[in-house]
Formats: C-alpha cells, structure tokens, sequence
C-alpha cells in the first residue's frame, strides 16, 4: 500500500497521479467516450461519473484495479451479471404468467453491476452480508443458482431446503453470510464477522451489502463507529437506488446530506460515491477498500449510485417479456428510462466488445448460454419435491432432531404424563 | 351503526378519543400504511389533512426512533401514537418500552404521564415470508412489562373501543394490531364507546369446555368453537381483548362452571398468554382441567406446508378440545 | 474439587470448553467486568492475556453493537461470547437474539450455525437503583422465544456446567447471570463437566409440597424451604435451570407426588417463569394445587422500604407455602 | 437570523464579523487576559479556546449573546454553579463521612457552566432531558433542591417521592423531563418532545444534554439524523468529559474522531465545540442554537469540553472537605489539577469581580449564601419521611391507586376466588 491513503485528495490530486479512473484505462486501450454521461435526477442525488471520495480520508488511487483484470475475468462479470439479470426478470415473468407460481422478489435488475464489482473483490474464503434484495448478491458471490431457483418457491432442495425463500438465501460454503429480511443490522453482524476474521489471521475481509435507508438506521452508526475504531476488515457497500420500499419515499426525504458516503466523516475512514451502473467502476473501489481492510487499515464506506428497473417488491408496473416496472406514480418512466440507458450490462458489453475480449456474436452467445442456464435452473427447481409438513419442526436446533408439535392434541407430552 | 372496516374503525377511534378529550395535540408517526381510511358510505379520515403533516408523520424505516420520539412527545404533554406497522422490527420499540414508557410514571414518583400508545403489528399469518416476516411471539413480551397495558382486539367493535381506551388514556398502551384481521369488517357504532382495559369478552357462551384464546388465536378458536358447537359441545369462548392486565375473575368463573379449559395461541407455546391463563386458573380454583395448544416453539418456516402445518388452526381445536372432553 | 466464586467458575468453564473443543478460535466482548477471575490457591485466568485483545475485546458502552457482531463472529464459525453485564441494557441485545440468532438456524434451513453465547446479566437485587438499574423482567423474555436456549444458574456449580454447555454447543445460547450470586462460592470440581440442557435440578427432596423457582428466585425459594423443613414439613424444591426448553418431567413427576406446587420468582407476576411451570403441570395432571409469588405488576422502586417489601424474600415464600398446604 | 447562518466559516471571517468572542466582549467591558489559557491532555482530545464551528455549517455568529444578559442574569450564573458545586460537595461528604447516608451520586462537580450556561438559554417552558448524571442539570434547569436533596435519599417528599433516587431527578413543572439510568435514549425522546413541541406552535424547543458515550450510542444517529431531516427544533449538547465509566475508558478509545462535533457533518447540521468551563462560551453557542431551532433551522450538535473532578460515580479517591477524586489510577493526578486550575466557578467570579458586577465581598458573601442554602436543603431533606412499603404498589398507572401485591400468600383473587 502506498502512502497516499492517508493523504487529502486535494494532495493526491496536486501530485497528478492516483487517479488513474476507468476513462484513462479504456483510453489506454484506445477506447474513448464509453462512458455514458450521466442522467441526473432533477435536484435529487446525483451519481458522480468519477470515483470522488467524499471524506477527507481517500481510498488509495494509484492503482486502477480494473487494469489487472483478464480477459477470462472480465467476461466473467458480465456473465455473473447476465445471470442476476435472467434470474430476476424469470422471476418477474413468472410472476406475472404462472398462476400458483410461489415465488416472489424484490427485483434486483439495475443493480447488478454493484453485486458483480464488489464481489469480484473478495475471496471465496471472504465473508459477505447481503441484505432483503440479494438474489443479485448471492449469485455474484457464486452461490447455486439451480438451489437458488427452488428455494424462492420453497422446494425442499432450495439452498435453504425451503424454510426461507426469497428474503434469506444463504449459501455458507461460498462465504454468504445470508440475506435479512430486516433492514439494518447486517452491518452489525457483517462487522463482528469482520472482526473474528482478523483474529483467525487468515487475511479474510467482510463486506456487507445495504440499501440507502440502511444509513437511517441504528446499526448503520454503532457498526461504522465501531468498526472504525477497532480498524476491523470490513467493506460497507450502499447501493443507493435513490427509494425506499413501495411507497416510493426518496431517500433523501430520510437524511439531510446528499451523498451518503460523506457519513464516513464521522468515523474518520474513506466515504466514496461510485457509478454504481459501471461494475469496474464499483470493483475499482471496493477493490481499494478491501486491500486497505486486509492490510489492516480499517472499513471503508462505499455507496453506488444505483436504480431499481423493477418496483420496491414484486412485479407491478412490470410486462411480461418486458425489463422494468412502469407506472409507478412515485417516479416518473423517464427517470427509469434514463437509467435504464446507463444500464450496467450493456455498457460492459460494449467495454467487452470495443476494447476486442469479445465479438458482437460472442457477446450474444453468452447472453443465449445464460438464459439457457436460467431456464434450465428453474425446471430443475419445479421438478423438486415441496417439504414435507413434519419437518417445520425439524432445524430449530443443530442439537435436537425436531421441537414438539405443540398444535397437536396428541403432542407427546400429553400422552406420557396424562 | 354502520358496516366500516378494521382500520377504519382504528382511525374513527383516533379521532373521537380526541375529539372527547377536547385536544388537538397529538402526534402520529406511521411507515407502511397511510393514515387514510375509507368505509362505503362514510366519509373519508385523513389524519394527515385533519391535524397536518407536523402531527401526522411518515418516519421512514427507522423504527427505533419513532417508538422514542412517541415517548417524547408524551412527556411533553401531547398524546402520540406509534403506528408500527412493520412487524418483523417488533423487538426495536422494546428498549423505550420496557425500560422507559413503562417505567417512568413510577420513577418519577408520579409525575411522568405517558398518553402514548405503541400499535404493534404482529403478523404470523401467511406462510412464504418466513421465520422474519411472518412472527407472533410480541404479546408475551410485551404482557410481561408491567407499567403499560397490553391490549390485542379480534374483532372490529373492540379494535375501535380499545383504542379510543388507549387514546383517552392518561397511561402507556400497547395495542398489538394483528395482520390477519386488515380485511375484516362489521356494522359497528358510529359514536364512540370505550372497552374496559382487563375485561375480557365471552364470544360464545357454553357449560362443557371453555376455549381462551386472544388476537390471532381467536380465529382458530372461534372456527374450533364453530365444530364443537356442530358436535353439540357447549363452548364458553373466552377473549381476552387485554393481556396485562389479565381478566382473572372471567376466567376462574368460566373454569369453574366448564370444569375444561382450553387455551389457544399463535404465539410460540413456552410462557404465551395461554400459560398465564392457565396459571390464574390454577391458582385460583381447583379440579379443572387444562389443554394448551399453540404454535411450535421454533420459527415459522417459509415453505406453506410446513407453516400450516404448524399454525394453530380450527381442525387443532377441534380435536385438542375433544381430547380435553374425554380426559 | 476446590472453592470457587460464581465468576471464576464461568470463567473457568469458558477455557475449558475451548480446550475441549480444541479451539482458540474465540471472541469474547465485555463491557464493565474485566475478564481476569482468581481464586485463593488457584492459578488466574486472564482471559485477554490468554487469547488475546483480537478476542477479547472491552467494547465501550455499546451494547447494540457487540450482540449483533457476537453473532456474526458466530455466524464465521467462532465461538463468541457477548457478556452482557449491563442489565439496564437487557432489551438491546433482544433484536439479534430474537429476529436472527433465534431464527438463522431454522430459516436457512439447518445451515446457518451460531455457536454463541449471549450472557446477560439480571439484577433486580439491591434497593436504591429504581426501576432501570435493578430490574428483573429478562427471563419471561427471552424465554419466550424459541430457537434459543435460555439457561439460568443459581449455583456456583450450575455456573460452570452450564458454561461449558453453551460454550460447547453449536446453538445459540442465553445465559441468565443473576448480579445477586456475584459473592457466591462453592467448592466445585477443577475438571470440566456439563450441565445437561432441559433438566431441572432437585435441591431438597420431599413429599409435602413443591417449591419451583429459578435464578434469584431460589434464594427466596431455599430460604422458604429451609423455615418450613423446620416446622416439619417435607419440601420439594426444584430449580429450573434451564427455562426454554423446560423440564416438564420433572415438574409433573414432582407435583404428582406432592399434589400442590408453589412457584416462586423475582420476575414480574404476569407471564413470569411460574405461570409456565403451573401450566405445564397443570396441563399434565390433574387435582394439584397451586400458588404462585412473584414481584408484583410494577416496576422496582428506588426508596429500600418499597423495595424490600416488593421483593419475594423467604417469609413471603414461608407463609404462601402455608396457606397452600391448608387449602 | 441573518443570512450568515448558511454561510461558510471562511466566508463569514472574511467578511470580518460574526466572530465577536468572549475575548472581543471582555474587551469591549475593559477587561483582557480573563480567559485562562487552555491545557491540553497529552495527545487526546483537545479543548477549544474559541467556539470554531466543526461541520460546514456554522452557526450564526453575529451576536455575542452573553452581552445581552443584565447584571442580574450573570449574577445568577454564578448562584446556580455555586449550588451545584455544593450540592454535589455536600453528597460526596456525607457519602465519605455518614454511616447510613444513603444518597449516592454521579458527581457533577467541573460541568457546572456546561448545564447553567445551557440552560439559562432556555425558558422555563423549553424542555430539556438530562442523562444518568444529571444534578447539575436539574438544578440549573431551576428544579426544587431542597426536595432533590430528600430525593436522593429517598424520602417521600423527594421530587420523586422516593421512587427515584440520584439517577432518575425529574421536576416537570420546570420542564425537566428527567434523568435517565440508560445512556442513549435521551436524545431520542428529547427529539420527539421538540417535534411535538413544534408542532403545538408555541416556538418551544427542546434541549438534550447527553455525555460523550452518547456518541457511540445507536440513538445518537437515528436522532440527529431524524431531527436534521425534519428540522426539528431541538439542541444536543455534549459534555465531553473525556471518560466513560470508572474503568476510566477515555473516549478516544470508543471513537475514531477527535471531536465529536464533526460527525454533525453526517447530517449537514452546525457542530460546535465549545469550552465547557465557560459558562459564558456555552451559553453563547446554545443560545444561537436555540435561537437557530425557534427559527425553525433545525437542530445543533453543541460539544462542551469539559471534566468531572470526582470519580464516575460516588467518592473514591475523595477526600471529606476537599473538591475532587484524586488517585483514581485511571487519570492523571495532574490532568485533574490542571482542569481544576480552569474552575468554571472561579473564572465565572473573576469575570463578574473584574467587569465590576460585584465586589470580592459580595462574591464570598454569595458562596456563603449558597452554602447556607444547601445545608438548609439536606437538613430539611433528612427531617422528611420515608415513603411507605405499600406505596411501591401505587403510581404505576395514573388510572389505578395501586397494582397487587403479588408477592403474597394472601394476595386479594387468592381470597376472592377461592
Ligand atoms: C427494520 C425494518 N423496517 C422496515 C422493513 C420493511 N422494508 C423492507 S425493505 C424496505 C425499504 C428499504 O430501502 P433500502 O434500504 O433503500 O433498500 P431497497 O429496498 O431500496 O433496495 C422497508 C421499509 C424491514 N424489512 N425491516
Ligand atoms: C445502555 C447503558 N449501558 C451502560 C450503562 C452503564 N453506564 C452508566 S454511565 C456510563 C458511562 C457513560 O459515559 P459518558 O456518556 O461519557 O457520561 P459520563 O458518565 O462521563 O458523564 C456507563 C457505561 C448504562 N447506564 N446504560
Ligand atoms: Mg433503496
Ligand atoms: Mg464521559
């Protein structure tokens, strides 16, 4: 690690190196004007083009991460990518098609350029914290996406042998500490796992994902405080998709800053805003936090400005065969067009394509292997069998093989004492 | 009397506690549900429009502060609701509640007043949601913290009463609002009315077997009933309305004419509100006999075969209750 | 076999259920007692200095904080332990314990494992401290929700065993460490040994009547036992030990014999631990006789007169044991 | 208010006004050099001689407030730090020398300006919330000491009537909401209040004094951050004592900034620190607040450096007749002089003696007033009467004399229903 992380951008800056950013390596490779301008959002938050940390304390710039990336790997993302996509909107179709059809979602389409960039930076053997909206997190971490298909409608072979669904996938043996159906205390726990890591001594980081209202939050507070102070190996990432749930309340109708990120200030760590549309962009950054955290230099706070295609929970406004939900009243098609053109999938594509990894036909070609892989997952998950009822009892405890029906008449006790 | 849905009824008892106390002074914090109710024929309540959106107020997610800020404002004098209609955050107002609202009046040697009511949602209903999203263990908590009154209505009529009780009350309520009752309706009065805390209500009266039951658990209980009845079974139903305090004297006279009490929960079985039932009864007369059903003590599942599985529902009470019978 | 106090017994049985499980992958965050126990004779345990500051960590005033990273230290497969001892904080941990520690296991379907320990300390022992800081509520709580194992020693031996259990187990734990056994020494064996999860434990045996208690409950309840034993009467008296899962044999066995069972409990009288234990009987067998003590419906008041009379102390638990025997 | 407020620091200097200072003020009344120079305490956390605004957003800065206040009100000052000081002196000398006294305390000696000068910038109807140390508070705030002497050692009589004790002080007829024996909640609440207050239109604020643990509290955030959000009228002032407990943990070990002002930056609000030994800075930076929140700007974090001279709690390392807790390990022996060298008392006196307000006679006969007074007070408090065991049942609800007394064999049911 250089020195530079403990200087003020405004020194970096005067130095003329670190920041090196994603318009200078696609320059380098005689790319130019790749990346989209950036829609605004009336007077609402504004996504940044440019990594600008928002604290006084900086992330390391004078690598871009992204540089060191292969060919292979960066395919990979946009693979990952592709398939949180062909997951979700299956989902949303399903929903919208198949009477009886019991999954659901909070949709993560628009996000996944967040989930793909920041879990590239970890290790498998890293620990992540998703939060309600993770199908997009555990794919990217690489949990099974077959399981992932039959746990959303509760089949027996789900990753969570259908006790949980859509709002608590877990898969542990590829680091996923789970999703939360509650909102905020995965910084919490992300943050305590974070600490025990350092202590085993392995060089294993923890990161938790959370949404923009995570910053409302208790836990949002302790954790950073905490974690700050201890200099615990820990990522926090906020991928800010500007609402809150169904009602459609803006986030910045629930704290008084613009950018979340300058909440770091509190903590004295880094705070940096990221396009959360461009998944180098994003790993360029958490990629900085996450070496900053192994090399025992503490959190980072992290927030991507993102968007939701779909609504808050479900599938409303949406089409069948169509991306996106329409129609919300709380925010107008124009503001979901407009970040739908910044969309993360294609603009990697077209990285892919015109820095030559791959060709137009090839770039189809994935996009067919994955659909056929998400459709694929999801007949497999409808030809598992359901759980059988009795086994409710059962996993309440690693030690004990189940708890007592205690809705039954006959429940053993009864009959042994009567 | 006219036909008005379950929150319909909430809101009318909101505004005419407030209207009866003569007071405009009064604090709202909300999340998931608009405070806007309509009924067929009735006019439309609006809280926000009525006392204005410094009163009426939508809070975001943070469930921790509003349950505070709720006890704030009583202190100064305003009365202050807190609608917490996210369930899955039940435990967040715990800390206010348990260590301060309940506690203050007593400390302060008499002084505090706490005109405030938290209306937890608890929900428990729908299967899918799983161990988070669909839980119902807030009443024990809660009736366990003395200091404030824990209220639970399972009807239209006393989702109204209890809260304009609640409202007008010059002491700290929780008012647990159960999800499965939001699509209920009834023809209900238009004036207001108070149900008395610590009365319970006896839905249907009987001599063979009394069935206890609160909240959720009431609609299992009164399906239960239903079948018994068909049976020729006299059933005595007994709800609670208000667990804390308890209606021990309904109780001991219903067991000792009955001689057979059966308890009904959708609470989780260890020390839910059938246990304390049990217990008063117990304690306070001899020879009945008991039957306790309840949900399993583990987390719903999300999966509905298992979770309905595990709900207590009417085919259970039937078949406890015929148990008990034959005991 | 040597003496030893209520501290240096848990700090005793932590160690060695690390040892016996091979492991120094372990977390332990405090707040107000050092982890450093001695004992006349014995060697020191200095936790900190064992395991380092990695792992054991004073963690300021936070206790929001340290019961949510204790199970995420957990949930990374570390043995973790949140010591709680601010009991004036007990309801803070209670989301993590409740919504997640609780349910983690189940909702992800036998995946998730939290080998954690959360030791929250209850009080509600000296007068002085008023309603906050000497309050005894915690048990009926965290009892209630399923999916946690919630212990409560009330011996120096209990203390340790039931450490080691905890510790040792792949499940979640809450240990009730009352703040009135801080004094209490016993000699206790030097090797490790569990205490089982789910047993009750028989302090005196007898035929005239049951005496249930748990935690400081059973320093009344031993008092009691001890002034009836001398006016010639055959006193049973149980201490749970382990309140979720409850022993129900033992109780139904023990009620059976005596035919009149008296629960005794420094918890709050509605929902108290005793209302489970009579409905457990209760619902077993029939024709038993019951009384139940408890603090009354209130918070603990500051001034020691109103203290000290609210608290049930031995002649509270002498006298109730009488007039259940004349009914 | 003038448009200052949403100025810059720089720009406000530069425009050379706004930072007239109690330096500037002094000079104006002919009196220089009354400010003690600062000490600092080795590498922590410093104490600011000047009140500098942290967060971006200062506070106005136009008025010298103190300036405004007559004779009388600077008179007054000193009385209410003169009545703490022995109040709290006479506790911890009868904890140190009376068998059977059974009064306890958090020593609130050293952060008499901070509570007075806080509280005189309030009317009598603003509220104000206090913390687990709070007899400074409750004093300054204009509560009964005569009855919080009888409290202390529960009588009936007390302002609790003896339910309470040391910790839990509430005089409501002078807007004291309380003490509070849980450290944190007390900024929630005391939001609220100022949210319900605001909403009564009455231009009431409300004010929570919170110690420097508060920061690491959850209800810190949420409550800073609601209050920004919604402009709510109400003012946080720290007292930075620089410890936790009486393990002695120092604050830098629980935070990872130097002043806890700056994490206002967090919610875009002013963040001051201010020399919690003058009880004229404290004033004049919690008088703009208030002014701020009447006006309806929203809520100020207001940092008072400050010290408390005995232990965390009771009298260890305290000497009868003798001011402070020396010995205590955990400090310094030497830091506690130097703080007691900047006494808030003194300086306060030397300000009224050399700006001609009183005489060196009036002065002393003022302290011997206070003293009298206080002795009066506990005498009184020891003749009152002790509550009665039975009344432990009543006051739990307005609505009903008494709960049962369940903790014995002939509680009533018992006889009614068997
Ligand atoms: C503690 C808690 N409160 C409320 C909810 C209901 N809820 C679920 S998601 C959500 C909005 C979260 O917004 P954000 O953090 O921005 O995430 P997003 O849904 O936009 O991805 C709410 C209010 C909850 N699950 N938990
Ligand atoms: C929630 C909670 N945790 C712990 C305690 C125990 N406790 C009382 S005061 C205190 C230290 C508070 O420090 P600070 O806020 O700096 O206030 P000070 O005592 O220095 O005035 C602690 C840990 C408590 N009362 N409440
Ligand atoms: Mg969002
Ligand atoms: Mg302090």
């Amino acid at each position: 690690m250089s020195d530079t992380i403990e200087k003020t951008v405004e020194e970096v800056k005067a130095e003329g190196k670190g920041f090196i950013s994603r318009r200078n390596f696609l320059k380098g490779l005689g790319v130019t004007g790749a990346s989209v301008a950036l829609f605004t959002t009336g007077t609402r938050l504004l996504a940044t083009p440019e990594q600008e940390p928002v604290s006084k304390i900086p992330l390391e710039r004078d690598i871009y991460w992204p540089e060191r990336l292969t060919r292979e790997q960066l395919i990979e993302m946009q693979r990952k990518m592709l398939q949180i996509r062909w997951y979700d909107r299956t989902v949303a179709d399903k929903m919208l098609t198949e009477k009886g059809f019991r999954g659901y979602m909070h949709g993560s389409p628009g996000h996944e350029a967040c989930a793909v960039g920041a879990c590239f930076a970890l290790n498998k053997d890293d620990w992540m914290a998703g939060y309600h909206r993770s199908h997009h997190h555990a794919i990217a971490k690489g949990a099974n996406i077959r399981k992932m298909a039959a746990e959303i409608i509760f089949k027996a072979s789900g990753t969570n042998n259908g006790y949980g669904g859509s709002m608590h996938i877990m898969q542990a043996d590829v680091g996923m500490l789970g999703e939360d159906g509650v909102v905020g205390p995965g910084c919490c726990y992300g943050a305590g796992a974070g600490h025990a890591l350092r202590a085993r001594g392995k060089g294993q980081v923890a990161l938790t994902f959370g949404g923009d209202a995570h910053a409302t939050t208790p836990y949002f507070h302790i954790s950073l405080n905490e974690a700050a102070t201890h200099k615990i190996p820990w990522v926090y990432v906020i991928e800010n998709n500007q609402y809150l749930d169904a009602r459609g309340q803006h986030i910045s109708e629930c704290i008084n800053v613009d950018d979340i990120a300058i909440m770091a200030t509190a903590y004295n760590i880094p705070g940096v805003v990221v396009d959360g549309m461009d998944v180098l962009d994003v790993y360029n950054a958490v990629k900085a936090a996450v070496e900053r955290a192994r090399a025992g230099r503490g959190p980072t706070l992290i927030e991507c400005k993102t968007y939701r295609y779909y609504d808050h929970f479900g599938v409303r406004g949406a089409e069948p065969g169509k991306l996106g939900s329409f129609g919300l009243g709380y925010r107008s098609d124009r503001e979901l067009l407009s970040w739908l053109a910044r969309d993360p999938i294609d603009k990697h594509r077209k990285t892919l394509v015109q820095t030559g990894m791959l060709t137009e036909r090839e770039a189809d070609a994935l996009e067919e292997e994955v659909k056929a892989e998400i459709r694929d997952a999801f007949r497999w998950a409808e030809a598992q069998p359901v759980p059988r009822a009795e086994d409710g009892l059962r996993h309440v405890f690693v030690e004990e093989e189940s708890v007592l029906p205690r809705m039954l008449a006959d429940c053993p006790p009864w009959k042994t004492y009567a | 009397m006219s036909m008005k849905g379950w929150f319909y009824a909430q809101m009318e008892g909101i505004v005419q506690a407030l209207e009866q106390l003569g007071t405009d002074d009064f604090i709202f914090w909300y999340e998931a549900t608009t405070p806007i109710a309509t009924a067929p024929g009735l006019p439309t309540i609006d809280l926000t429009k009525k006392y204005g959106e410094d009163r009426v107020r939508y809070s975001g997610l943070d469930e921790m502060w509003y349950a505070g800020a709720t006890l704030g404002a009583a202190l100064v004098g305003s009365i202050a609701i807190d609608w917490h209609d996210m369930y899955m955050a039940n435990p967040y107002p715990f800390e206010i509640v348990s260590q301060h609202a309940a506690k203050l009046h007593h400390m302060t040697g008499g002084q505090a007043t706490i005109p405030a009511v938290w209306v937890i949602h608890i929900s428990g209903q729908g299967p899918g949601l799983a161990g988070q999203h669909s839980d119902y263990e807030a009443d024990s908590w809660y009736a366990h913290v003395p200091g404030v009154r824990t209220v639970i209505p399972s009807t239209v009529y006393d989702a109204k009463g209890l809260m304009i009780t609640a409202v007008k009350s010059k002491d700290p309520f929780v008012y647990l609002n159960g999800s499965a009752f939001r699509a209920l309706s009834d023809d209900i009065p238009d004036t207001p009315y108070e149900v008395p805390i610590g009365k319970a209500a006896v839905r249907t009266r009987g001599s063979d077997l009394t069935i206890v039951s609160s909240g959720q658990g009431m609609l299992a209980a009164m399906e239960g009933a239903q079948k018994l009845q068909g049976d020729g079974i006299s059933v005595e139903t007994i709800d609670l309305r208000c667990l804390n305090p308890m209606d021990t004297e309904t109780l001991v006279k219903s067991a000792k004419k009955t001689g057979r009490v059966l308890t009904v929960d959708q609470s989780k079985y260890t020390l839910c509100p059938g246990a304390e039932v049990i217990a008063r009864i117990a304690e306070f007369t001899d020879g009945v006999k008991f039957k306790r059903i309840a949900f399993p003590d583990a987390p719903p599942p999300g999966a509905p075969e298992m979770f309905n599985y595990m709900k207590p529902n009417g085919t259970h009470v039937y078949e406890a209750a015929k148990a008990l019978l034959r005991k």
